[in-house]
């Protein structure tokens, strides 16, 4: 089946354990269900109309605590060893450093390169060291049955081998904000040589896949202050050229009068220097009409702020 | 039991029930604060070098005066028990007004404490403890929350106290029916306890 | 345990007699403020004095109080086991989660 | 049984006292009618997480997706999953026929402290419409999730601060509860009755009620902690201040995990009730299964971090972990084949509340076996956070809990109303339910496994079909709880009147009239035997 591709080594490990406790349950709940029905035939009031008052039986208690606990320590054991197996990278894995940020994934490898998307080697471990800007995200790869948390204040690692070419969702599991569905990406399997000529080469991507990635900004690359809102990931949910996103664009915003709701109730401001900061700053303090309450207060230094709110002003 | 149990007696009473359900109540609160206790550890494990730095700040002897108060507090409660056992109304009523200005004292000298922190910048979201190290910051977070808490339950055990003094002096509470006085006493003395952790854990060991 | 209304009151009756006097808990208060004397003076030795002083006279102190000013020496089987399971769980809280913090 | 009541009293559905009305509802302190209290507004709030629920099927289906935004789905989820578990399947059970059967069962007139009971319903309804309150007011419906995860819950500008307080206030309602309900079963069981003679479900609300004492203050300190934060930034769950998002959930699901089995342990309870009744024998293993109850509460309250697998726990941990959660399921399995084997040679009258059980069984082994699934390791690590979860949860929670509510209401509504429904309405509303459920959540599990993640407004292309198949059964699901209530409104004032003992059941609430009178019991009875004590006549 298309869905159950085992694209890696875990996926194969994972699904054995899979199988293997499908089985018993399915086993378990026919046993129950037929137990069921039949006695609820065979013992109707029509065909059995005097009961019995059994009052237990000490050797079946033993038998159904013993069979059970045993089969569980099993599931136990057989879990464990493979997960361990999932979670111990090799030591020649490359290592990749995984950023997560609301709402958008970002890899960079050990030579400096940075993508959107990960490229992968066949047949060659890589490692995932796993981080986040913000929030608590999780890097999901069903098809490698691939998942580790990225949790702020730990780097948390995984890895994964990949046994198939092609390209695999990735998806954020753990809810972070409005877009959290949409925190996708892909990893892209392709044969170590065109790996290798993507990692040491120019930018050019081997076999380049369309990627359901964010909407990346169309900046114009030139103010300093787009860099760091970049950094800063305002960009992810604002642009500057007039498209809403998740936030309003911030294009015209300067001077302009606006709806907002002000703990709950509705006002009308006019967008001026400090308005922009508390809505920088303290963004639930007033929130924009027909946009979400979403926006994360993100540190900035005194200065960052001067920069990116003189910046916006410049923006008719 | 033939006729103490008919359905239409008055409301029997149960004194053992009520103090049980009061027992099951303090499990509560210990489980309560046992959360509190559970990010301490866990929180101190992290940063323990910090936490024993930012410990250095908290003035130990106030600590100590009011653990001394306290615990002078929880004799006074259970010294009125003993005195409405035997039926002494005004000692019962002495030593409770002694539990309640013993309590306040506490609770000034605890408002002291906070005052001075207040001073230092050393509270929550102030300038000066947002550039300390993460870990100081987190020590105060746990600082001001747990001896929060435990001052809230103080003010708490005060008013339930007071309220069992008026009692007393109305004779609702006497010789031969004390449980409530018993309950309250209960609450006091866990109150107490909690504190004999918190004095440790923020004032001495940290 | 099969007739509790009964065992209830009888005692609660003789709850009140068999009660100790205000000498036992005086004595009593005496030696919690020793045990905090003690307990001061052995964090001025240092940070691991300190901690075992934590470790050892706290939970003493605690049990005093358990035990004398909330009557619990005097209460029957229940009542213990009840502050018992109590503790006994929030110290299988942090065993486990120490699980976690201890072996990172 | 020795005694049988005359109807010396009036019911207690008949005003006598004072006052009248509504009035003498709010302020009764009849563990009865505050039994009912709890149904009613479970009732109402329960419908309105159905209509969420209703709503989260409809947008999934693709075409549907325009009808509401991203921002709006995460609230959805947020009510629906919120109203449910702390509204609904966490007091659910013990506090609609635990305070009205309770009593009863152990032969006594109230519970131990009827005031603190009707305090603890009045929570109930504070919590609950802070809860609702917070829909509408501040920054929005909250959009975290049940689960409440920091540091979102800490930057989100939705209204997490007052839905976290309501259910602080719920967490209340729970705790006195359980305090009462322990104080009556130690104080107030007639005489004669044993522990080994009460009826089992006593046992399990029992060991409920402990769970409730000892896990539900963890989760006040969390929320309150959380509420803190957010208010002063005390720094303790906030990592840009040092904090740890670990701790929370340790802290969260310290409780959270338990609360499931305080969730399901009621429900077995009540199954216990009705196989006997039904197969007009004795319970198979009495002791087996007052034991495992205690069991599932302890053992239960110590597998918490098995929800946290993926989060970066020690090896160490996960390892505990995983290997508590597999013994924690043995008790569970000890019941369900007791229960099975207390059909055996039975003498079986086949009713509506034997099929609800029935169906309980098969829907909770389905549940637990999923659940089984994920805690074994290597499995987890793909399913974790996938509608794999959903699927499994919904079984436990809704097939589970869900429908030994429904057979609980099936079994004790002619005793509690004093009217009996239309068996056949409620046999003909069963196949829709049983076909809808399963297509509904078992589509869900298959979801999990081909990897569509959880909370998802939006989702993958691949997912479309296994979403339109649930959608579609959850229409089915409706249909049949709308046949379901409507039968059982329908009887509530147009029913037959019932009879005292309409099943043939044989433990204490049978003995008395239906409805039952104000004082329970004309004298309290003595008891002599074991709970399910089938005499030989009234077999035949
Ligand atoms: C009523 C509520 C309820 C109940 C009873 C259970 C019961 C169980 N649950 Fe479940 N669980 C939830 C409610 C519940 N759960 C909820 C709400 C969540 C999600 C929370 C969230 O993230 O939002 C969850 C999530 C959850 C997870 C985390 C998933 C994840 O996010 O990664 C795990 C992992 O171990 C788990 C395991 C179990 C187990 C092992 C049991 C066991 O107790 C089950 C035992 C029963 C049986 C096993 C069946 C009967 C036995 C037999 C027939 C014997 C024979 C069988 C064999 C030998 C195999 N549950
Ligand atoms: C008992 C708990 C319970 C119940 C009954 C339900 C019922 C339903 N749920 Fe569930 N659900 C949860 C608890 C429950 N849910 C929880 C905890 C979550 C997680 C939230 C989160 O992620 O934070 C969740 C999440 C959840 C999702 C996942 C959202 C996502 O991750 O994107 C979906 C998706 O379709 C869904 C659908 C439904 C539907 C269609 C129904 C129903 O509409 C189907 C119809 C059901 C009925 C009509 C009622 C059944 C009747 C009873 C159980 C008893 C009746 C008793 C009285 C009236 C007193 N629910
Ligand atoms: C997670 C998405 C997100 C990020 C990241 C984000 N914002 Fe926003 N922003 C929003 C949303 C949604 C709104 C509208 C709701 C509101 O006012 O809070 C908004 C509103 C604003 C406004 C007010 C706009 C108006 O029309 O009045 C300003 C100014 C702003 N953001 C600046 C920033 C800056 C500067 C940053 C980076 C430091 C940033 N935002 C990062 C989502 C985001
Ligand atoms: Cu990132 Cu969800
Ligand atoms: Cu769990």
């Amino acid at each position: 089946m298309d869905w159950m591709k085992q694209a890696s080594i875990s996926a194969q490990k994972s699904d054995a354990v899979f199988f293997y406790v499908f089985g018993l349950s399915v086993a378990f709940l026919l046993f129950i269900t037929v137990l069921m029905i039949y006695f609820v035939i065979r013992y109707s009031r029509k065909r059995h109309p005097k009961a019995e008052q059994i009052e237990g039986h000490m050797g079946l208690e033993v038998l159904w605590t013993v069979i059970p606990l045993l089969l569980f320590l099993s599931i136990f054991y057989y879990g464990w060893t493979n997960y361990e197996y999932m979670r111990q990278a090799p030591r020649d894995a490359m290592e990749v450093k995984v950023t997560a940020r609301q709402w958008a994934w970002s890899f960079q490898y050990p030579n400096g390169k940075q993508s959107k998307v990960l490229y992968a080697p066949l047949n060659k471990p890589m490692k995932l060291e796993v981080r986040t800007l913000d929030v608590i995200h999780g890097f999901f790869v069903p098809a490698f049955r691939l998942k580790i948390d990225a949790v702020p204040t730990h780097a948390n690692t995984t890895w994964f081998q990949a046994t198939r070419l092609g390209s695999y969702d990735i998806e954020c599991t753990v809810i972070c904000g409005v877009d959290h569905s949409l925190m996708l990406s892909k990893v892209i399997v392709v044969p170590e040589a065109a790996f290798k000529a993507w990692y040491f080469g120019g930018e050019d991507a081997p076999a380049p896949q369309p990627v359901a990635a964010p909407p990346q900004p169309v900046a114009p690359a030139l103010h300093p202050a787009v860099a760091l809102m970049t950094a800063k990931g305002c960009l992810a949910c604002h642009s500057v050229d007039g498209k809403p996103m998740v936030g309003p664009t911030f294009k015209g915003l300067f001077g302009k009068r606006e709806a907002v709701l002000v703990a709950g109730a509705a006002r009308t401001v006019t967008v001026d220097d400090a308005y922009l900061r508390q809505a920088i700053q303290a963004p639930m303090k007033s929130v924009v009409r027909g946009y979400p309450p979403s926006m994360p207060v993100t540190p900035l230094a005194a200065k960052e702020l001067d920069e990116i709110v003189g910046y916006l002003k410049t923006l008719k | 039991m033939s006729d103490a149990t008919h359905a239409h007696d008055a409301v029997h009473r149960d004194d053992f029930g009520a103090r049980l359900g009061m027992w099951l109540f303090l499990v509560t609160e210990i489980v309560l604060f046992g959360g509190l206790f559970i990010a301490y550890a866990y929180m101190r494990a992290t940063y323990p070098a910090e936490f024993h730095h930012a410990g250095a700040e908290l003035n130990a002897t106030l600590g100590v005066t009011n653990t001394v108060v306290l615990l002078t507090s929880s004799l006074t409660v259970v010294l009125s028990l003993v005195a409405i056992q035997r039926g002494d109304k005004v000692k019962t009523m002495a030593f409770l007004s002694t539990t309640l200005v013993l309590g306040v004292t506490f609770l000034v000298i605890k408002s002291f404490e906070w005052a001075t922190k207040f001073h230092h910048g050393l509270y929550p979201n102030a300038p000066h403890l947002a550039t300390l190290p993460h870990g100081e910051q987190v020590f105060f977070g746990l600082y001001f929350t747990m001896t929060g808490l435990h001052g809230l339950h103080v003010i708490a055990g005060l008013s339930v106290l007071a309220y069992m003094l008026v009692k007393v002096a109305r004779e609702e509470i006497r010789q031969d029916q004390y449980v409530l006085l018993e309950n309250g006493g209960l609450y006091w003395h866990l109150v107490d306890v909690i504190w004999i952790f918190l004095l440790p854990l923020f004032y001495l060991a940290a | 345990m099969s007739e509790p209304a009964i065992t209830a009151s009888a005692h609660a009756d003789a709850h009140g007699i068999e009660h100790p006097g205000y000498g036992t808990f005086v004595k009593v208060w005496l030696a919690l403020v020793v045990l905090t004397g003690l307990l001061v003076l052995m964090s001025h030795f240092g940070q691991s004095y300190a901690v075992w002083g934590l470790l050892i006279l706290t939970p003493i102190k605690a049990s005093l109080v358990f035990y004398f000013f909330m009557h619990l020496r005097y209460e029957g089987p229940l009542l213990k086991t009840i502050v018992l399971v109590s503790l006994g769980t929030l110290l299988i809280f942090f065993a486990l989660l120490f699980s976690d913090v201890a072996f990172r | 049984m020795s005694t049988h009541a005359t109807t010396g009293q009036p019911s207690y559905l008949v005003d006598t006292g004072a006052r009248k009305g509504l009035v003498a509802w709010l302020l009764s302190t009849d563990h009865k009618r505050i039994g009912l209290l709890y149904l009613g507004s479970m009732v109402f709030f329960f419908f309105v997480a159905v209509a969420l629920g209703f709503v989260m099927r409809l947008v999934q289906l693709t075409s549907f997706e325009h009808l509401i935004t991203a921002q709006t789905y995460n609230a959805l989820f947020t009510l629906h999953g919120v109203i449910m578990v702390f509204l609904f399947v966490v007091p659910g059970l013990p506090a609609v026929f635990g305070n009205f059967f309770l009593p009863i069962l152990i032969g006594a007139k109230d519970v131990a402290f009827p005031r603190l009971n009707l305090a603890s319903w009045y929570f109930y309804m504070a919590g609950a419409a802070i809860v609702v309150i917070a829909l509408f007011t501040g920054g929005g419906a909250p959009d975290t999730g049940w689960t409440f995860y920091v540091p979102f819950s800490l930057r989100t500008g939705t209204n997490v601060g007052l839905a976290v307080f309501g259910a602080f206030i719920l967490g209340f309602s729970s705790m006195l509860t359980g305090i009462n309900f322990i104080t009556t079963i130690h104080r107030m069981r007639a005489p004669g009755m044993g522990w080994f003679r009460m009826p089992l479900f006593c046992w399990a609300v029992y060991s409920t009620a402990w769970i409730q004492i000892l896990a539900t203050p963890i989760l006040a300190i969390t929320l309150v902690l959380v509420i803190l934060e957010r208010a002063f930034g005390i720094g303790i769950f906030d990592p840009a201040k040092g904090g740890d998002p670990l701790l929370y959930e340790h802290l969260f699901w310290i409780y959270s995990h338990p609360a499931v089995y305080i969730m399901i342990l009621p429900a077995m309870g009540a199954i216990t009730e009705i196989i006997p009744t039904f197969a007009k024998r004795t319970i198979f293993g009495y002791k087996a299964i007052a034991f495992s109850s205690v069991a599932i509460a302890g053992v239960g309250s110590l597998v918490w971090a098995h929800h946290m697998f993926t989060s970066g726990l020690s090896q160490f941990a996960v390892m505990t972990f995983s290997l508590l959660t597999m013994i924690v399921a043995v008790p569970s399995a000890i019941k369900v084949f007791n229960w099975v084997s207390t059909l055996y040679k039975g003498s079986i009258d086949f009713q509506p509340p034997l099929l609800f059980a029935l169906t309980f069984i098969f829907l909770f082994c389905i549940g637990g076996l999923t659940g089984v699934m994920l805690g074994a390791l290597a499995v987890n690590v793909h399913v974790h956070d996938t509608y794999f979860v959903v699927g499994h949860f919904h079984y436990v929670m809704f097939g589970g809990t869900g429908f030994a509510f429904f057979a609980a209401l099936l079994y004790w509504f002619p005793k509690m109303f004093g009217k009996m429904y239309s068996k056949k309405a409620i046999y003909a509303s069963w196949f829709p339910l049983f076909i809808g459920f399963n297509m509904l959540y078992f589509t869900m599990l298959v979801l999990g496994v081909m990897g569509m993640p959880r909370r998802y407004f939006h989702h993958l292309p691949q997912f479309n079909t296994g979403h339109e198949i649930a959608t579609v059964g959850s229409w089915f699901l409706v249909l049949g709880l709308l046949m379901f209530f409507g039968t059982l409104v329908h009887a509530l004032f147009k029913g037959e009147k019932a009879e005292d003992n309409p099943w043939g059941g044989v433990t204490l609430e049978w003995t008395i009239p239906s409805p039952p009178p104000q004082e329970n019991f004309e004298e309290i009875p003595t008891i002599t035997t074991g709970p399910y004590h089938f005499p030989q006549e009234s077999q035949g």
